[in-house]
């Protein structure tokens, strides 16, 4: 059964209609890619998602509750977990105050949780007392990754975790999120076609606040033209 | 042919992240170049330390054979560096007409002038109006630029960097949020400019049939280190650009990485 | 107010200007209920004089000196006033002087206190029945002042406080007292240790304080144990709001210009029971007295030129003119028609069933020890 | 194309002219002139603040300190020379040179902070010359002030009245030429996006001293205009309660429309009138101080660009109307 | 040497006492980024509230406890109707609550009158410990006790416990804050109150510090609380308490050496500050904003 569903979402932003009818869904335990260049909407869906846009017409479900139009704190409460595509570090916080404030108000085992995140990335643990500002941009987005799940493992929407980061540092962000599909689902929002393909089971791509095309992962690695289309690969 | 613009190991930082690194970049009178990269590869950045918004942490930047490195904005844009910005930013409450009359006013040398002399005035007004037609805003002379939808935004921000006179145009992502169709009308705005030939151009665009199209150079940013630069057709093909562009996972590009 | 009246020859009329809002409403209001009530007594309730009528009209100077001018000016212009008085500061004061010059008219000063309303900026017509600055001072320094005793000053930074302790100075000097240590302090200032410390480290006899306004030193005085250390303070007992901050201060010595048991007369027998009898047992005040003053200075002027209103005619009269107020005998002196007047060594009492320390009298300093010096250079 | 004044304004400016001229004819009562003659004089220092408030964004809480420069200096003169035209005008030019000297030096030296920092730090700097005026006794007497006397045509109230209303007018105009000229113009742009013009080649701090000059200067001049309309001057020019009043009266008349601090002059003194005529017959009125606190506060939170700004809303809301229906769901 | 302890203690108490009005505008503009001019009406009606309450109750405790209350009630209606409105508009911020001001100070003498009241103080705090030269106020103590006590637990809540950390996140990044669940326009209004009720609380316990509250105070105080807050550097508390503490100590000093300068001592330090170091002693770049 699909976990979240977004039904025909239209959403503005000042006076620009951003969002211009967008319905998809996510099946639990997968990872489902959200592609489109830049000012797609891709940031705009999530954040709407979150209750930050609220979307003026539509509805958007989560475990076939409604949770559109109901403010942020209780949607995150419900168990999604957000990545913002700035990374929303608190840089005056260490690694250890942020990730004590994810776990303020989540539900579950929440050590668990923290000790996974932490074998998972050691890297936090290495800096556990480190203020969360002096991270390298991977270390950023990790912690980024690891409060979220820490705060809500139900679903994890992440804005472009590959903005900014090296190759190398794209790999290994790419397995951890691989292997988090074990204990969560996830929406991945992503630009970089290669890395995202990898590790999706589905994809959207949306274009001028739409969904244009959708389906499985491999169906698209064959379909050249669409990509050549959408994403301007050549 | 000389250099409008050079740059000589230019790097900025903040705090622990290096987002320019060592970049040296020359760029031709007359030609237009497009400068191309992932989300972050430092484009925008680039474009603040040229126009001068940041300061640089290292490195310096010649303009005309000036170093211009240590100048301030608004000393930099009257040498002749004008620039567009990635997220429209116009003056909202004004009408189109003054936003252009601004620029023109600047172009022409009237900065501190505190009557108003109406031939001036005037004259402003219809050199405002050839940049309005030049950029295809015809008619809403007197619209305030809040009220404008966003493509007209960017077009306002073409017809204001045009009205500045400068040599060099800094363009970022002038389509960035505007719909397909309107990309079109935008394309030709620049193709126009471009016809000119006085302006020497750096667009920053990610639409990159676009880029195809218009670019005679095109260089590639990645994580702030200057790529590849060179004949479109010929970068475009380019291993490493492909990766970066892409900004890939080709396990080989890792493993000869 | 506004309505445009007659200037009738049969008609008196006098502006009274007071701060009925702003920071100095109480003073205001005083003077207000204190004229109405002089009129009374010094008309017999006709409220006649020499057979002519005498209305009065109040006007609001809201304590600021621009709407002080306007309302003098529509007090002149438009109901035509044959006398003016006030007002209850000094800024609003000295802002109206030049227009009763301006139109020839007698202004009774009442009860502003700044010593340049008879001294640099007086003009013939001015006349001031309140008593200023310098007679609170020799009436201060007249309280304590002798011979080798040691005193210490301590004043507000500002215009009220450095005059008030200039003139103290001069008089208490004059009797042959040692001015020991002079502190002035910001008169919003939240603490006034300091200045009382250097003030103890002096090891004067005296304290003179010359302080008017909510924000005053005295809790901290008590808090500082002056009096332990044998330093006696003295100041002025002055409205009663102020008494009724002063309770840390029972038993110092000073000096008061009004309080209703204070004088001993008809007068003031009379006023303190019309106006218990009016204001549900409200007891008069000091500026109640004031404007009761105003009123009989004025009809008592009358009286002598039989209502003849001609300007240069009562200013004569008025000179040297004595009167009988609740205070006692009066006397605008012709030099600065400053009044001359009685003032009253006190010390400050408990009394049973009184929410604010009394000033209970020891001597009546008469108007020729309070007797200021003459600052118009007449 | 677009003249200099809107027309329809140009005529109401016109006809309300006429009617201030030939109004001391229709009416003799000499306070309302009075009233008229402050409610001019406090115009133009609404202007002045205007010009920084409204036009160039610059928030100031120490403007009182330019009114008392221009008041205090022509005081003074005439405290020792005497009464003549001459005297007033060395007088203003000193006051005019001083405001100008001091709005320099503290605007070059501070405009580059924090919007809320410069209205702290000048509000400090005026308090400064507050216990200045205070402590200068040799010069100002102190808290108490002093009288002296003016030239008649000064002291006679109908001249003094034609004398502000021309004042207001010609103050009006000038500073009205400057918002709209080439300066003006990037003025109002930095308010709006300091971050652009500086990228269109204009210096902001540059303007911006430009517009607290001009401010002071007028600011100045009005200070002037009260010391002489009063005859007398004591340290309340100096005081919070003047900056707080421009205040009012700018951002009640609407901001960056210098008509809209006229009228706002206009409201705030008529209003204090009645309210404080009111309060001798009603006492509830006693308290009208809390009446104009609460319309202030109503005008910025309903009104945010004040009464004028409304208006210009009103006519924009129309302006949008005739548009065609596409454009309509975007506003919305 | 008598001397220069009792300045320094009364410098102390004052500056403790300065600093209780500080904290609540600090704390409301660093992790709200609000300006609240009318910190200084809450602070007045603390003061009248308290002195009325203990003329009423002769309960010290009930005074300060009821002054908090009335503090923190007045707090929410400026917060509901007139910060609101205007977050995130610093200019907008000081214009509107300037009127809040205006009136929340005049309508003081609608319930008081128009003037000043005595205050009182109970028994045990009445008086001074004297050692030879030197004079000690009982109540200063207890000013300097409470002050400390109160900085203690404003650095503790703000440092140590959970919602001192979410405050302080939710100031860097207010969304991302509450897509960790947690109720920021909640947390804020909480913060709010807390600035209302320190500056009432520091009304109350200004009143029988001087002996008298007058309705004028309010103005003077918002802006001795705003000086003080500037030059601690805005949004830091540790600014604040060393502000306040030069602000007290120095006026004690000034007052005793150079009386003459003490009228501007605090307008001097504001100016020296600004233009020397615009974000304040302890203001970081991040919190002048
Ligand atoms: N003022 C700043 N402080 C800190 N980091 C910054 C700042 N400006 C940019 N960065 C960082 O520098 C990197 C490059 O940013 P920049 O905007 O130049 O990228 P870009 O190439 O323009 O990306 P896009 O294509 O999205 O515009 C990003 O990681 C960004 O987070
Ligand atoms: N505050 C705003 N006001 C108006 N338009 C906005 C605003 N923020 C974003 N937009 C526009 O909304 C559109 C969608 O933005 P969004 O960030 O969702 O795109 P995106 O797909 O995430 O792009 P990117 O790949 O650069 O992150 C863009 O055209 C952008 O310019
Ligand atoms: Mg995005
Ligand atoms: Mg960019």
């Amino acid at each position: 059964m699909s976990l979240l569903k977004l039904d025909n979402l239209e959403t503005y932003l000042g006076q620009y209609h951003i969002l211009q009818g967008v319905s998809m869904s996510v099946e639990e335990g997968s990872i489902t890619v959200l592609f489109g260049r830049n000012g797609a909407g891709k940031t705009t869906t999530l954040r709407s998602i979150m209750g930050f846009n609220p979307s003026t017409t539509g509805s958007v479900h989560y475990n076939n509750q409604r949770i559109s139009g109901i403010s942020t704190h209780l949607i995150s409460r419900k168990g999604i977990g957000y990545v913002p595509e700035n990374q929303g570090i608190f840089s005056a916080l260490t690694v250890e105050e942020t990730l004590n404030l994810a776990k303020a108000k989540s539900k579950g085992e929440t050590e668990e949780k923290m000790e996974w995140m932490l074998e998972l990335f050691p890297d936090l643990k290495k800096f556990w007392r480190k203020k969360s500002g002096l991270l390298s941009g991977g270390q950023k987005q990790m912690l980024a990754i690891a409060r979220a799940y820490i705060n809500g493992d139900g679903l994890l929407l992440i804005d472009e975790p590959s903005k900014g980061l090296s190759p190398i540092m794209v790999e290994k962000l790419m397995e951890s999120i691989l292997k988090m599909k074990e204990k969560t689902t996830i929406l991945l929002v992503e630009q970089n076609f290669l890395m995202a393909s990898e590790i999706g089971d589905y994809f959207y791509i949306m274009d001028d606040g739409k969904i244009v095309h959708k389906g499985l992962m491999q169906d698209l690695k064959e379909d050249k033209a669409t990509c050549q289309k959408y994403l301007g690969i050549a | 042919m000389e250099n409008i613009l050079e740059t000589k190991d230019l790097s900025v930082s903040f705090g622990e992240h290096d987002v320019i690194k060592d970049v040296n970049l020359e760029i031709e009178r007359g030609k237009l170049i497009s400068i191309i990269g992932p989300n972050g590869a430092g484009k925008t950045t680039l474009f603040n330390l040229l126009s001068g918004q940041i300061t640089s942490t290292k490195g310096e930047i010649y303009f005309k054979n000036e170093n211009v490195t240590k100048l301030s904005v608004p000393l930099r844009a009257r040498r002749g560096i004008g620039r567009s910005f990635q997220l429209t930013n116009i003056f909202p409450e004004l009408t189109v007409l003054e936003n252009i009359r601004l620029a023109i006013q600047s172009s022409s040398k009237d900065y501190y002038s505190i009557f108003p002399r109406l031939s001036a005035l005037s004259r402003q007004q219809d050199e405002a109006k050839a940049y309005m037609k030049k950029c295809m805003l015809n008619g809403k002379e007197h619209v305030l630029a809040q009220d404008l939808a966003h493509g007209e935004k960017r077009k306002l921000e073409l017809a204001m960097l045009l009205a500045l006179k400068t040599e060099l145009l800094l363009l970022d992502e002038p389509t960035a949020g505007i719909s397909i169709e309107e990309i079109p009308a935008i394309l030709e705005v620049i193709e126009n400019i471009k016809k000119d030939g006085m302006y020497t151009i750096v667009l920053i665009e990610h639409k990159m049939e676009m880029v195809m199209h218009l670019s005679d150079i095109l260089v590639v940013l990645f994580n702030g280190e200057l790529l590849a630069s060179g004949n479109p057709q010929e970068i475009i093909k380019d291993q490493r650009v492909q990766t970066a562009y892409l900004g890939g996972l080709h396990r080989e590009s890792i493993k000869t990485g | 107010s506004g309505d445009k009246a007659s200037s009738d020859e049969e008609t008196i009329k006098i502006g009274v200007l007071a701060s009925l809002t702003g920071p100095l409403e109480t003073y205001g209001k005083q003077t207000v209920a204190g004229f109405e009530l002089g009129l009374e007594y010094a008309t017999e309730g006709s409220n006649e004089v020499a057979g002519k009528k005498i209305e009065f009209i109040v006007e609001d100077t809201e304590t600021k000196p621009d709407v002080a001018v306007r309302k003098a000016t529509k007090l002149l212009e438009e109901d035509e006033v044959d006398f003016l008085v006030g007002s209850s500061s000094s800024g609003d004061t000295l802002a109206v002087l030049p227009l009763a010059e301006e139109y020839e008219k007698i202004m009774v000063v009442e009860p502003a206190v700044a010593d340049s309303i008879t001294g640099q900026n007086w003009n013939k017509y001015i006349f001031r029945t309140g008593r200023n600055s310098s007679q609170d001072a020799v009436a201060g320094a007249a309280a304590i002042a002798e011979k080798d005793v040691k005193i210490a000053t301590f004043a507000q930074d500002n215009a009220y406080g450095r005059e008030g302790i200039a003139a103290f100075k001069e008089g208490a000097e004059k009797l042959g007292a040692k001015i020991v240590n002079e502190q002035y302090a910001d008169p919003n200032s939240t603490d006034f240790t300091a200045n009382i410390q250097s003030i103890i480290n002096e090891k004067p006899d005296y304290l003179y304080i010359v302080w008017a306004g909510s924000n005053a030193p005295w809790k901290q005085l008590k808090d500082m144990q002056l009096e332990e250390q044998g330093i006696k303070i003295s100041t002025a007992a002055q409205d009663i709001a102020s008494l009724k901050t002063m309770d840390s201060l029972i038993g110092m010595s000073g000096f008061s210009i009004y309080y209703h048991t204070l004088p001993d007369n008809k007068i003031n027998d009379w006023l303190v029971e019309q106006h218990k009898k009016k204001f549900d047992g409200e007891i008069p005040d000091l500026f109640t007295a004031g404007g009761m003053t105003a009123a009989i200075s004025i009809v008592e002027a009358l009286k002598k030129t039989d209502g003849d209103k001609d300007v240069d005619g009562l200013i004569s009269t008025m000179e040297n003119m004595e009167f009988e107020t609740p205070k006692g005998t009066m006397k605008f002196r012709a030099e600065d028609h400053q009044a001359l007047q009685s003032l009253y060594a006190v010390t400050l009492e408990e009394q049973e069933g009184v929410d604010h320390p009394v000033p209970v009298l020891i001597r009546e300093l008469n108007m020729e020890e309070t007797e200021p010096p003459i600052r118009n250079g007449k | 194309m677009r003249g200099l004044f809107h027309k329809v304004p140009l005529y109401w400016g016109l006809a309300i002219m006429l009617f201030m001229l030939l109004f001391p004819f229709v009416n003799d009562s000499r306070s309302m002139l009075i009233l008229l003659t402050q409610i001019f004089i406090f115009a133009i220092f609404a202007m002045s603040f205007d010009i920084l408030l409204g036009y160039t964004g610059i928030v100031s809480f120490g403007h009182c300190m330019f009114f008392g420069i221009g008041a205090y200096s022509t005081a003074i003169i005439f405290n020792h020379l005497e009464a003549t035209l001459l005297n007033f005008m060395i007088g203003l030019a000193i006051g005019i040179i001083l405001s100008a000297l001091v709005s320099y030096i503290i605007g070059s030296l501070s405009l580059r902070l924090k919007s809320h920092f410069y209205a702290m730090l000048t509000l400090a700097v005026s308090q400064l010359f507050l216990v200045l005026a205070e402590k200068w006794r040799g010069l100002t007497h102190g808290g108490d002030g002093f009288t002296f006397s003016v030239p008649d045509v000064f002291k006679d109230r109908t001249s003094f009245y034609y004398i502000t209303l021309i004042s207001v007018a010609v103050v009006f105009i000038l500073l009205k030429l400057f918002t709209e000229s080439s300066t003006g113009k990037v003025l109002k742009a930095i308010s709006q996006n300091e971050y652009r013009a500086e990228a269109l080649g204009y210096k902001s701090l540059h303007y911006k001293l430009i517009a607290s000059v001009t401010a002071g200067v007028a600011a100045s001049f009005s200070g002037a205009l009260y010391a002489v309309s009063l005859r007398f001057i004591n340290t309340n020019v100096f005081s919070i309660e003047v900056t707080l009043d421009a205040l009012l009266m700018t951002m009640i008349g609407g901001l960056g429309t210098l008509a809209g601090a006229i009228a706002g002059a206009g409201i705030i003194e008529f209003l204090r009138h009645y309210l404080s005529e009111l309060a001798m017959t009603y006492p509830i009125f006693e308290r009208w101080t809390i009446i104009l606190g609460f319309l202030y506060i109503v005008v910025l939170l309903v009104f945010p660009s004040g009464l004028a700004g409304f208006i210009k809303r009103i006519n924009l809301k129309n302006k949008r109307k005739m548009k065609k229906k596409g454009e309509l769901q975007r506003v919305a | 040497m008598e001397v220069f302890i009792n300045l320094l203690v009364n410098g102390v108490s004052t500056g403790l006492l300065i600093f209780l009005l500080a904290a609540g505008l600090t704390l409301i503009f660093g992790l709200m980024s609000v300006l609240n001019f009318a910190h200084g009406g809450l602070f007045v009606w603390g003061a009248f509230s308290g002195a009325w309450i203990y003329k009423e109750t002769n309960s010290f405790l009930l005074a300060i406890v009821g002054a908090i209350v009335i503090g923190m009630a007045l707090g929410w209606v400026l917060e509901r109707f007139l910060i609101r409105p205007v977050y995130g508009n610093h200019v907008r911020q000081l214009l509107i609550t300037l009127g809040g001001m205006l009136v929340l100070s005049e309508s003081i003498k609608i319930f008081w009158g128009p003037n000043p009241i005595r205050v009182n103080l109970p028994g045990w705090l009445e008086g001074s410990y004297q050692f030879d030269g030197i004079i000690i106020i009982k109540y200063r103590v207890f000013v300097i006790v409470v002050g400390l006590l109160l900085y203690l637990a404003l650095w503790l809540l703000l440092s140590r416990t959970q919602i001192g950390l979410m405050i302080r996140a939710g100031v860097m990044d207010k969304e991302m804050v509450q897509a960790l669940g947690i109720n920021v326009k909640g947390l804020f209004t909480f913060v709010f109150l807390l600035g209302a009720a320190l500056a009432a609380l520091g009304g109350a316990l200004l009143a029988p510090y001087s002996g008298v509250v007058f309705a004028e105070m309010g103005m003077q105080y918002a802006i001795l609380a705003f000086i003080v807050v500037i030059i601690g550097g805005m949004g830091s508390l540790q600014g604040s308490a060393l502000a306040s503490l030069i602000v007290g100590v120095a006026g004690a000093f000034m007052a005793y050496y150079i009386p003459d300068l003490s009228l501007a001592l605090n307008m001097l330090l504001l100016a020296i500050v600004l233009l020397v170091k615009p974000t304040g002693l302890m203001g970081e770049k991040g919190s002048a904003v």
